[in-house]
Order: C-alpha cells, then structure tokens, then sequence
C-alpha cells in the first residue's frame, strides 16, 4: 500500500466538566491511505466522533483538551497549526459530513449558497463558475432540478435531499479525506442505500480517502475497506473487513458482530446483546476496558491493560485472548459460523 | 433574478432608513434656539432666560386660572391698572380713574394705547371681555374675579343678562363700572388677568383667535408681544414697540423654555441657561435652597398666602373643637420651616396672611407647639367623645400627591405620633380626585392652600363665609358670615379692618383649620438682572425687568 | 504495534475468572439525581454562586436590618440630610430618618412586590401561555390576541383605578404590576411550548396515550423551565422598577412607609448635594437585580442539558 | 400575502375596538373630573363645560361618540390646554418622540447585540463577565436614576453636553442613551442566549468544517438566526419607544408626546387620553404586523398565510 495521507498517533483527549475530568480518547492510533475507506465503529460514547472531530480541530477548547499524540496530514502535524492554517485545510484537504441533516445546514441561507461558500473560501473561482459547479454537484450527488433548488432553503428539503447537500459541501473542493461521521443515521434505511451508493461513486471518480464513522455494521460491511473498532475511548481491534467480519479477535468485537442481525443465517437464532454497560471514563478501569462486560475474562483483564498483539496481517487487536500464555478461548459460535461459511467459499 | 432580488431589499432597507431619518426631527430651528446666544455678544439686544413648568392651559386672558398661564398674560396684555414692582396699582389703560362718592362708581378714561395690529385700545374691549368671561357658556372658571360688578353673578350662573351687567362703554375712551359694594382693593382687582381687555373687533371676526397664540390674530396691548410659541417647548416674547411705555420696557427678548422637573430647570440655572429662577414661573427645587442662601443669592418675599389643614368639622371625630385644637397646638411649625419647607416661610397663626394691610402684625390666636395645652385639649376632646387613650382616635391626613406635601405630612404626623400619641394615617391622591374628595366631605384633615388673587382680608376670609364652594371645613358661623356683610358695606377703612380682624377672631377660636405657614415666595437670579422681584401676590413684571451687561 | 513487553506476566494471570457486568450496571446507576446535578453544577458556577450569596445576604439584611438598627423607619432624629457616620450608617434622609433602616423596610417592600409579581406572573403567563401553545389553532390565536390588546390598554389609568378602589398600599400595586406582567411571561411560555411539541420525546409520549396536562407537567414544562426561570428573574427587576415608575408618578407606597422605588425617586435630586439618598438605595437595586439575574443565568445553564457534557 | 394582510387588518381593527372600548370604560370607571379646579366652580359654568364636552349626555351615547371619533380619527380639543386639539399635540409631538426614540433603537439594538454577541464568543471568560456586568447595570438602574446622573455629571459637571431642551442633534445624546440603556440591555441578554445556543448548533460546526474562519460564521451564519428572537423583541420595543418615555421627556424638557400619556391621565383629559391610547395602540398593532412580515423575510422558514401563528 502507498503512504498514508493521515497517520494519528497516541491521541488523546480529555473533557474538563464538573463532575471530573473525562478521558474520551485514549492514545489512539490508526492510519488512513489514500482512497481507501476506513469504517470507524462503536456503540454511543466511545469516543468515535470525539477522535474524527479533533482530526478537524472543531472540539470546542475548554471543555476539550488535546492531552497528547499527534494527528500527521500529509506528513504535518495538524495539532501544531494555527486555526489560520487549519481554515485552509478544512473544507479543502478534509471536509466532514454531519450526521443529522435536518440540523447541520443554516436554516436561513439558500442552500446554493451554502454550497458554493466552501468554493469561493478555498478555490480561486468566480461567483458565476461556483454556481456552475454547485449544480455539476447537485447532479453529482443526485439532486433532481438543481437549478431550481438552488434557490431553496434548507426546510424545502426532504432530510435525505439534505443530506445530499451535505455531501455536495464536502465534496465542493475536493478534498483529500472526507469524514462521514454517521452520514445516514437519521435517514430511512431506502435513503440510506441511495446515500452510500453516492458515496461510493463519488469515492471511485475522486479516489479521495474515507474514514466512515457509524455503529451500524450493516454499513460498514457495505462500504469500508478496512474497520477500526472502538471501545471506550480506545481501538480495540482494527483491521480489513474480512478480519474483522470473519476473524474477530476481541471479544467486544463478538458482541458487536453478535448483536448484528445475519441476513444469511439459516437457523432460527436469536438477536444478542452484551450485558452491562460501558465504563465511567472519569476514572477508566485499570485494566482491559471491556473485561467486566466480557463473560471470558481473564484475570489479567482486569489488572493490566493490554497491547495491541498482531492477529494477522494488517490485522491487531487489543485483548490479553492472543497472548501467547492465554488459555485458547472458543470463538462465539455464531462467529465461527460465519468464518466457515466465508471460507466455504459461500460469496 | 435573485441578485435583483437582493438588491431590491437591501435598497429597500435602505429606503426606509433614509426616510426615517429624514423624518427626524431635532427641532434645530425651534424658536428656543435663540436662548443660547442670549448671555454672549451684543449690547444691543436684551433678552432673559426664563422657564415655566408647562403649556399655558390658556392664551385667553378671560380663561386663565394659573400663575404660569398668568405671567405670560401680564406681559402680552395691560388692563386698566398695573401693579408696580411693591404690588401697588398704578394707571395703565386707564389715564384717569374716578371714584363717585359712595365708591360704587368707577369712571376710567383711557390712554391713546394700540392694539398690536394698531387698532385703537377702547372702552368697548373691555366692555367686550368682560362680558365674554363672564358669559356662562364660555366657561371662565375665574368669572368669579368680577363678581363685584352689578349684575355679573347674575349672568355668570344663569339668572341674569349681559345687558344688567353694570360695565358700560361711555364712548370710545370712557367706561363706566358700577359695584354692588365699595371695594377698596377695586384698582387691584382691574390689574388682575380676567378684567384685562380683548380686542373685540378681532374677537368677533374670530372667536376662535387665542387659540392659535403664532396666528396674526392672536393681538395683545402689553409691554410684549408673543413671537412664537412651540407647545412644550418654547414661548418667545418680543418688545412691542407700539406699547404706548415702551421706552420704559427695557427686555428685547423673552424667552421661555417649558421645563417641568424642578431639579432640570435647577440644574439649567446652573448651568447658566437659565437668568432666574423660582415664583411664578417655576419652583426652587429645595435641595438647593441651603445652597442659596449660603451663597446669599436667594430672595425671599412674603406672598399672599396661607398652607393650612382643615379639618372636616362634620366629621365624628372633627366636630370636636378640642381635638381640633389639640392638633392645631401641637404643631412644631417653626420646626417643619427650619427643616423641611426651609422657605423663611412665617409660622400660620392665623388665616389671613402677614401680607394685608392691618394683619401685618401676627395675632396669636393659641399658642404655637405648646405640648403641654394640646395634651390637655386632647384630654378634653377624648373626654367628650367618650375615649379613653389617644391611641383609639381613627384620623386620616389627606393630602395631593406631591414630594412637597408629602414631607410636610410626614413631619406633622410625626409630630402628633410623639407628642400627643395619635397615629394619624395617610391618605394621598392625585389633584383630580382630592379636589372631588374635598368637596364630597370625605376628609377628616385634608391640605390645603390658598394664594390671594388681590392683596385684601376679604380675600381669604369670604372662603368660609358659607358653605359651598371653596369651604371644605364646612364651617360656618352666622356671627363671622354678618360680620363680613357689614364689612363689604363699610366705607371707613379702619372699621372694615377691625371688622375683619373680629371676623378672623371668631373664625381662628374655633379651629376650622391649622393654619401652617404664610408663603413666600423665593426666587434666585443671575447678577445681570435687575428688577426682577415679585410682588406679595408672587407676579413678576417682566416690564420693569432690565439686564446690565 | 505490539508490546513485546509480556514475560513477566506469571500463567495464573490468564485464569478465566468471568464478567462482573453487575458492577458495571451499579456503576452506571451511581449517577446523581437530576436536582442533585443541577445543584452541583450551579455551585461550580462561580458567578450564579456569588448572586446567590448576594441575595441571601440582601434577604438577611431585610430581615434582620431594622431589627440591628436603633432606629425606626419612620422616626425623625431631627438630623436632617447627614453625611454616613457612626450614629447613622448609611446618613439621614430631608425628614432626618435613618437611610439605613429605610433601606431594609424598602428591601423587604421591595422585594415582597417583585417576588409575588413575579410569582402571580409565572402562575397566569405559563398557565395561559402553555395552553394557547399545546392548543395552537384558534384558541391560540385568540388568546395570544387578547394578550396583545391587553398590553394596550393604559396601564396608569388601571393602576389609578386599583388604587382609588382599595386603599393605596402594596396590595393593589401588586396586582397593578401583574396585570400586563403576566404577558411576557405567556409569550415566551407559549413559544417554547411551540418549539417542545412537536419534538420526537413528545410526540412519542402522545402516541403513548398521555394527555394534555401530564404532557405539560412531565415533558414540556421541565424543559421549558430554563427559558422560564430567565424570564422570572427579569420579572422581579421589571417589578422593581415599575414600582419605581409608579412612585415617581405618586403611585406608589404610601408614606411614610419605604421601598427603594420611592428612596430613589426623593433622592435623585439631591444628586448634588445628599448623594447618599441615592446611592444606598439605588445599590441595592442594582445589587439585587445583578443577583437575580446572575442567579437566573447559572440556573439556566445549569438546567439546560444542551450545556451538560 | 394579501390574504394575509387583510386578516391581520381586520384583526387590528377588532383589537382597536376593544381597546377603545376598555378605555372608555376604564376612564369613566376612574374618580375626578377634567375640569376641577382650586377654586370650586359655580355650577352653571360645570354644566356648560360638561355640554361643551358632550359629558352631559349618557353614557352609550358618549360612548358612541368616542367611537364615531376614534373612527374618524378627531379625537377633539384638549380638556385642559382648551387650545389645542388632541391630533395637533400629536402630530406635534410624536415626529420629536420618535426620532428620539429611532436614535435610542439604534444604539439599543446596536450596543445590544454587539455586547450580546461579544458576551457569547467569549462565553466564560472576562469579556462574557465585562458585558454581563454592563447588561445588568443596563438592566438595574431606573431610566430616571440614570438620566439624572448622566444629566449632572455629563452635562452640568462635565459641560459636555447641554443640560436640557431640544434644539440640535447633541441635545438628544444623553437622553437617547438614558432611553436605551434598559432596552439595550435586554437586547444583550437575549443575543447572548439564543448565539449561544446558535453557537452550538450543528449548522455552526458544519460551517467551521468547510473552512470558513470564525468571524464570518458568527456574522455570516449565527448572528442571523440568533436575531431572530431579538426582532420578536423589537415589535413592543418599537411602538413603546418611539412613543416617547414620560420620565425621560419631563428630565431632559423634551417635547415629546410621551407626557401626554401620564399627564392626559392625571389631569383626566378625556379626549387627549383617547387619542393617545388609540395612536399608540395603531403605533403598536402595526409594529407587531411589521414586525411579523419582517421576520419572515429574515426567517424563510415562516410564510405569510392566512391564519397560521409564526411559533418557532
């Protein structure tokens, strides 16, 4: 694979609030290339959303504190740029796509507007030629009669038309790496196919680098190449699609998959869920993050925090499981199913 | 399209901002303009900065009740006499006055004066005005002013004609008056605003002609004529020049600013906007009179007048002499004038002020701040209603809202709390509705004042003499109401005083009222002026005025 | 990636001793209780605390004042317009009464008629605000009208009438006060609800069967409640100062009784020559309304979950 | 539009009827007499001000006179300045009121939101602290505390302006400021609240991912959508002050119309009571409407159709 164009090291981050000091994203690492799709997944809380927005520097500072690592761009270390630098690179090099659609567009600005402001920010362009690939992008991401809906406000749009402005923004300036962060959450499930099918258009015309942030593994089956999974303000295991669809490592990862509904299942199964809930991070546990949830435990899970071991290539997980010492744990049956099945050759 | 639109509404805003603006007024222009060269260059012209607390209610001499409406009219118009700068009447549109023998006949030859339009000032304007005010449906409140004329009460309250009005235009420079009684203050009387004249061929032409004080038909006779006047905000009077003493007029220029706040018009004296301050235009505000008479500018003159609380006499409780006179003892008034009004006010001693002519010595008709014979007249007075402690007296002190009558309120009630033990409540209301409360009877003790309209006992006296009108004790005494009648037919003035002064006796012996303090009047003024004080009815001449640069 | 770091953990480490989900679920359920939290965060609130303190402090003073003071309100020492000294605290006033105990008597004058305004206000305007806005339709339309026209109609003449037909006194100013008061009160009510109702927790509550008045009891009001306390804690200062207005005009407490309103208003034009008449008086308003709303601003941002993180 | 518009007038027109005829009432309900005076009158001469005034007649029939009138829009001759008639005292009076009041709207509004916006982008910090500490002097000093210590020690001390009166554009600095200053307080407090609240809306952050710098969010963006309750505000705000203030008008010797509207009352001046309270109720039922056909050209969510309440 080429160079990564964004490389995150160790990041940290920390919220001061009254009731402590809450430590949201702990030493957190990953690496996105260049025209992959990297799915960031996780239950509410942990951190997923925190972590892609410090990418773009827009955590409000207090309460947010970047506490350590670095965020390298293209080699650069967007936690030393001042929020000059960071105004050229946002929307232009990185833009975002907001979850909730019905809120993330100015209620009171024309939506061509909205649009073709990214342009005349970043890009040397007439007014005129900005209206003109305002509505090359409409069309783009499927807009019917842009030239008409351009004048319009946003309440004159349906959320998943919305949403598709959203993305026209993002995409208005070519960026290198765009953050979909839940783009399809608050979307009909029909919405949300047309969506991603966008995105994954847009992806292959402009190779521009994804990271793809959700807790819907549905989607993330649908469009990543590659997954991190988080829990806790940490990566738990990360790895390609396949890894982490048929060879999970980390028993959060089993819950998660495990309390995925299995189109292909034949069996008659039932839907599961992980008993208990995710820890305070005002006082994170000493050990690994998930071992009360995790019905395997061992007793080292809750004294040391584990590293990251090597599962396989490209592929690591953060349990004590894939120590050498540890006793071999059974992989959930559900889990080992789906692995025979994919290498049964079923797809 | 949506460019256009655009710069449709931006020019739109635009447009109504700029029409707003222009619509702005910030009376630039406005005659009150002038005052601010008043102190600086030019010898040539002389004018002073003045200020009154409202509007005028009228420019109609005949319809004017109130001291501001009052100096305005002294200035623009002339009746038959004039009171000089002491109060004394002196010839004015009349040359020559005659007294028949019996002092019931006046004959008044007038002077070649002009109107300002330069008609010839006659005996018919006057015949002319003084009817009109006391025509009924003009609705004069001060008709009364000419009750002494035969035949005018008549006419006024409906049961007479114009023609039995005893007023009557001889030929073009001689009128006529006959009275009902001798009035010895009569040449006063015709210095008063309601017998000043009107200029009747103007008035019947144009009825309405006062009501538009900048028209051309607005025409007066006075020392002045009004330039302009800005309705809250600005009367200008300028010399005339056809008044028939105009080289004794020595002002250029009058110009009045409506000032309502005391403290403002205070601080604009200090600030030297304005030449003068205080009686009959406007009021010392009385934080600054210690200020004053530190720095000894403050004039204080006697007025004509007497601030009084009287007592409702058909009340349960006010009936009772003693309480009334209880109350009227315990009253610390040299206190309340040292403290609190701070006006070298002179303690109420009675009801006729220091001012007339034969009262000028105070009677003491009980004894001021005795505690000692309050408590025992309150003594008596519980005894005789059946009472046993102070405590149980239900007395309410009525009084219009005003900061001034409010302290002096204060004080009395104090007074009477810690002396005699009688906690009096309060009771205050606007002026629209204590004027109804008084006259309805529902006051136990209620404020009140009273300014003379002409320098005479009578004055005051004649108040109480019935029940009615300006009676609010609803006191009377058939011995006090005979004296006054023999008193209006007396022609010696020595025994028309001592009648008055028994009259006041019987009035006083029986505590109708407490009488407070006798006004003064108290004004400062810039060093420039000269001239300017007023007389015991609290008017100043702006005729006499003169400013030395 | 991966720590190499590992022999020194001993074999037994790696006994499976099994979840201790329970600990997690107590854990979680440890949180504090929503007053608790409010409460804990309005403490934190360095501002909203000092308000607080601020208005105890003026409360005990109300209290407590007149009763330190040797003197009493309506007393005159005979020492007129005096400067602060040891005698009298904070000067006399033109009838020689001690401002200091003046200034407690017109605090809890004060602060009875903007705190009972404020209350009648909040009782009327989220009543009617909150079912012109759970309505809407006609009934909203209507009620909101006759709201505007009540603001029309001159306030004096009712107050004039009020006094005249009871006694002048503290009663019918309060009611004077509430009169038009309440019509703020019943906008913003009216327009939070408008902007709660239709919110998906609402409409899910709807579907459940809940009807009107537990809508408003368990879902709207709490939630509105911050824009609500806002406007209370400008009620009381509008209070306040309409009853200085109303003295300013006469109309107000009748002497010799105090409130701030009417020490103000005979002490502004002694500016110049007694400015304690003013200052004391006018501080303490100041001082109050700076309390109130500090202390609204906190409870708001306390209550508000947006600002919770 | 249209529809619009024609609903709205004849609302405005019941609401003029019902508050003329509660006036009515009111007044009629309320004890003294216009015509009172110190010295009591003879009765034949109240008999013929009462029938001058038409107060003679019975009550349905003054009342239907009231109504002809304020329909007509001739409210009559003033009952105490017997000289004047009650529409010359307005027109007179209220073009001086209201540039007074358009110059105390200005700063309100400007000083208001500049200091709200200010207090939101610094949320917490001193400058929040510094414009809140302003917005509740603003908001606790009575407007008569405050004009007569800007009148004594700006003008009178100070010298830099005049003490009182009405003749140029530096006349009407110090009470337009004595004007504004609750108001413009209130403005503050209101910006501040709802830019907050714009601050931390989504469409804020979007706006700050596409690389727009901060400033050009707060004023291109936010500011927008946190005016909005700020103009609901703007409606009483309006009609109250350019209708004059009484307290302002009688410190700084203003002639406004703003007086009339306590001393009409006091003095029981019938006629000049009526016309006052029906121009300032026009004044306000149409800055309501203006206000309303205002807001939704700034807010494109809200259309003017018939019938539909503006809640947002």
């Amino acid at each position: 694979m080429n160079e990564p164009i964004l490389q995150m090291k160790n990041l940290e981050i920390d919220f001061k609030t009254y009731a402590g000091t809450v430590k949201a994203v702990r030493k957190v690492s990953f690496d996105v290339f260049e025209g992959e799709t990297l799915a960031i997944v996780g239950e509410s809380g942990s951190g997923k959303s925190v972590t892609n927005q410090a990418i773009m520097k827009l955590l409000p500072q207090p309460p947010a504190i970047y506490a350590g690592g670095e965020i390298l761009f293209g080699g650069n270390n967007l936690l030393e740029k001042s929020e000059k630098q960071m105004e050229r690179i946002r929307g232009n090099e990185i833009s975002m796509i907001f979850q909730d659609p019905m809120t993330s567009l100015n209620p009171t600005m024309k939506i061509g507007k909205q649009i073709t402001e990214v342009m005349l920010k970043h890009k040397k362009i007439s007014s005129g030629d900005a209206k003109k690939r305002a509505l090359e992008l409409m069309e783009l991401v499927g807009i019917p009669s842009p030239k008409k809906r351009l004048n319009q406000y946003p309440h004159e749009f349906s959320g998943g038309m919305r949403q598709r402005v959203v993305i026209a923004i993002a995409l208005a300036a070519d960026p290198r790496l765009l953050i979909a962060d839940e783009p399809t959450t608050a979307l009909d499930v029909t919405i949300q196919a047309q969506i991603l099918e966008v995105m994954k258009d847009v992806q292959k015309n402009s190779r521009t680098s994804i990271i793809f942030i959700t807790h819907d593994l549905g989607v993330v089956a649908n469009v990543a190449d590659r997954v991190a999974v988080m829990y806790a303000g940490e990566i738990v295991e990360i790895g390609s699609v396949d890894d982490i669809f048929y060879n999970p490592q980390h028993p959060y990862t089993w819950g998660l998959l495990g309390s995925m509904p299995d189109m292909n299942a034949d069996k008659k199964e039932e839907l599961r869920t992980i008993p208990g809930s995710p820890p305070n991070l005002v006082d994170p546990p000493r050990g690994d993050a998930f071992a009360a949830r995790n019905p395997r435990a061992m007793k080292i899970d809750f004294e040391k925090s584990p590293p990251m071991f090597e599962a396989g290539k490209d592929h690591y997980a953060k349990t004590w499981r894939l120590h050498p010492d540890a006793p071999k744990t059974e992989v959930p049956e559900i889990i080992r199913d789906r692995y025979i099945q994919y290498n049964g050759g079923d797809q | 399209m949506t460019c256009f639109m655009k710069n449709f509404r931006s020019l739109l805003l635009l447009a109504v901002l700029v029409s707003a603006l222009a619509a702005c007024n910030f009376g630039g222009d406005s005659g009150g303009g002038e005052a601010d060269s008043a102190g600086g260059e030019g010898d040539l012209e002389k004018s002073i900065n003045l200020s009154i607390t409202s509007d005028p209610p009228s420019f109609h001499p005949a319809l004017a009740t109130d001291t501001t409406s009052g100096a305005i009219m002294a200035s623009v118009f002339e009746g038959l006499t004039r009171l000089d700068p002491e109060g004394n009447p002196e010839p004015a549109m009349a040359e020559n006055i005659e007294v028949s023998e019996d002092e019931l006949t006046y004959t008044y030859t007038l002077r070649d004066a002009e109107w300002s339009n330069g008609d010839p000032v006659t005996a018919q304007d006057f015949e002319f005005a003084w009817k009109w005010a006391l025509n009924p449906e003009n609705a004069s409140d001060y008709a009364y002013q000419l009750y002494y004329i035969q035949g005018a009460e008549a006419y006024n309250t409906g049961e007479g004609s114009a023609e039995d009005v005893a007023v009557t235009a001889v030929d073009d420079k001689t009128l006529e008056v006959t009275l009902n009684n001798p009035t010895p203050f009569f040449d006063e009387l015709t210095a008063f605003y309601t017998y000043y004249p009107v200029n009747s061929k103007v008035a019947e032409e144009n009825p309405d002609w006062h009501t538009d004080p900048n028209g051309e038909n607005y025409i007066g006779n006075g020392p002045f004529t009004l330039d302009s006047f800005t309705s809250s905000d600005s009367i200008v009077l300028k010399k005339n020049d056809s008044y028939w003493d105009a080289d004794n007029v020595a002002l250029d220029t009058v110009n009045v600013d409506m000032v309502e706040s005391e403290a403002t018009a205070l601080k604009m004296y200090q600030a030297g906007d304005l030449d003068y301050l205080g009686s009959p235009f406007n009021t010392i505000d009385l934080n600054a009179l210690n200020q004053f008479k530190e720095d000894g500018t403050l004039n204080v003159r006697d007025q004509a007048g007497t601030y009084m609380y009287v007592f409702n006499v058909e009340d349960e409780i006010m009936q009772n002499e003693n309480i009334r006179k209880a109350l009227t003892i315990a009253i610390d008034r040299e206190g309340l004038i040292e403290n609190v009004t701070k006006g070298e006010q002179k303690p109420g001693t009675g009801l006729v002020p220091l001012t007339m002519e034969g009262f000028e010595e105070p009677t003491e008709y009980f004894p001021s701040n005795d505690i000692e014979a309050a408590k025992e007249a309150l003594d008596k007075g519980l005894e005789e209603l059946g009472l046993s402690d102070p405590s149980e007296l239900k007395i309410s002190l009525s009084y219009n809202t005003s900061e001034a009558h409010a302290a002096i309120a204060q004080f009395i009630q104090q007074g009477w709390k810690e002396d005699l033990g009688i906690d009096v409540s309060m009771n205050n209301s606007e002026w629209q509705v204590y004027l109804e409360e008084l006259d309805a009877g529902n006051h136990q003790v209620g404020r009140y004042g009273w300014l003379g309209d002409f320098n005479d006992p009578v004055n005051f006296l004649e108040i109480y003499k019935a029940k009615g009108g300006n009676n609010n004790t609803n006191w009377t005494n058939e011995e006090y109401t005979q004296l006054l009648n023999d008193a209006a037919k007396e022609t010696d003035p020595k025994a028309r005083t001592q009648m008055l002064k028994d009259a006041e006796e019987i009035f006083m012996s029986e505590f109708p009222i407490a009488p407070i303090y006798f006004y003064t009047n108290l004004s400062v003024h810039d060093e420039k002026v000269k001239n300017m004080k007023s007389d015991p009815l609290g008017n100043v001449q702006l005729k006499y005025v003169d400013i030395e640069q | 990636m991966a720590d190499k770091n590992v022999s020194e953990l001993q074999p037994s480490d790696f006994e499976i001793v099994g979840n201790k989900t329970s600990e997690t679920e107590t854990l979680a359920r440890k949180s504090i209780s929503f007053w608790g939290e409010v409460s804990r965060r309005f403490i934190k609130n360095k501002l909203a605390l000092i308000g607080f303190i601020t208005l105890a402090i003026i409360i005990i003073g109300a209290i407590c004042g007149p009763w330190i003071s040797e003197f009493t309100y309506r007393q005159q020492n005979g020492d007129y317009n005096m400067a602060p000294n040891g005698t009298y605290w904070f000067g006399t006033d033109d009838l020689g009464r001690d401002i200091f105990t003046r200034v407690w008597i017109g605090a809890r004058i004060s602060i009875f008629i903007g705190f009972a305004a404020a209350i009648i206000d909040l009782i009327i305007g989220v009543a009617w605000g909150a079912v012109a806005g759970l309505t809407g339709g006609r009934t909203d339309e209507i009620m909101m009208r006759i709201a505007d026209i009540l603001t029309a109609i001159p306030y004096l003449l009712v107050v004039i009438i009020l006094l005249v037909v009871m006694q002048p006194g503290l009663f019918p100013m309060i009611i004077a006060l509430s009169l038009t008061g309440w019509v703020n009160m019943a906008r913003i009510t009216r327009s939070e609800i408008l902007k709660l109702k239709n919110q998906e927790y609402v409409l899910a509550a709807r579907t459940l069967g809940a009807n009107n008045l537990h809508l408003i009891k368990r879902h709207l009001l709490p939630n509105a409640l911050g824009a609500i306390l806002v406007t209370m804690t400008l009620t009381i200062p509008t209070a306040i100062f309409t009853e200085a207005f109303l003295s300013y005009l006469g109309l107000g407490v009748p002497a010799p009784l105090a409130s701030w309103g009417t020490m103000a208003n005979d002490g502004y034009p002694a500016l110049a020559n007694a400015p304690w008449r003013l200052f004391f008086p006018g501080v303490l308003i100041c001082l109050t309304i700076f309390a109130f709303n500090a202390v609204g601003d906190g409870l708001r941002d306390a209550l508000d979950p947006k600002l919770r993180k | 539009m249209i529809k619009y518009l024609g609903q709205r007038l004849i609302y405005i027109v019941i609401a003029l009827f019902l508050i003329i005829t509660a006036t009515f009432f009111l007044m009629r309900m309320a004890p003294g007499n216009p015509f009172a005076s110190e010295r009591a009158l003879p009765p034949a001469i109240q008999e013929s001000l009462n029938e001058k005034y038409g107060l003679d007649n019975p009550w349905y029939i003054q009342y239907k006179d009231y109504l002809v009138n304020s329909a007509t829009g001739d409210f009559g001759t003033s009952m105490k300045y017997k000289y004047r008639e009650t529409n010359d005292m307005i027109a007179e009076g209220f073009p001086i009121s209201m540039t007074l009041g358009l110059e105390a709207m200005f700063i309100a509004v400007g000083f208001g939101v500049l200091i709200g916006t200010i207090a939101a982008l610094f949320h917490n910090k001193w400058p929040d602290y510094l414009m809140s500490v302003l917005a509740v002097i603003g908001i606790s000093v009575p407007s008569f505390v405050m004009a007569a210590v800007l009148q004594y020690y700006l003008a009178l001390q100070a010298g830099w302006f005049p003490i009182a009166g009405w003749n140029g554009f530096i006349y009407s600095i110090l009470p337009a400021i004595a004007l504004a200053s609750t108001p413009m307080a209130f403005i503050a407090k209101l910006t501040r609240s709802s830019m907050l609240e714009e601050t931390n809306s989504e469409y804020v952050k979007m706006a700050k991912a596409k690389g727009i710098s901060r400033w050009v969010v707060v004023f291109k963006h936010a500011l927008r959508n946190a005016l909005l309750p700020v103009v609901t505000y703007l409606a009483p705000l309006t009609a109250g002050i350019i209708t004059g203030s009484f307290v302002i008008e009688e410190i700084f010797a203003i002639p406004g119309i703003g007086k009339y509207f306590v001393t009409s009352i006091s003095n029981r001046d019938y006629t000049v009571i009526m016309g006052t309270t029906v121009f300032y109720s026009v004044i306000l039922l149409l800055a309501v409407l203006i206000v309303d056909i205002l807001y939704s050209f700034i807010d494109p969510r809200i259309s003017l159709k018939g019938g539909k309440s503006n809640g947002r």
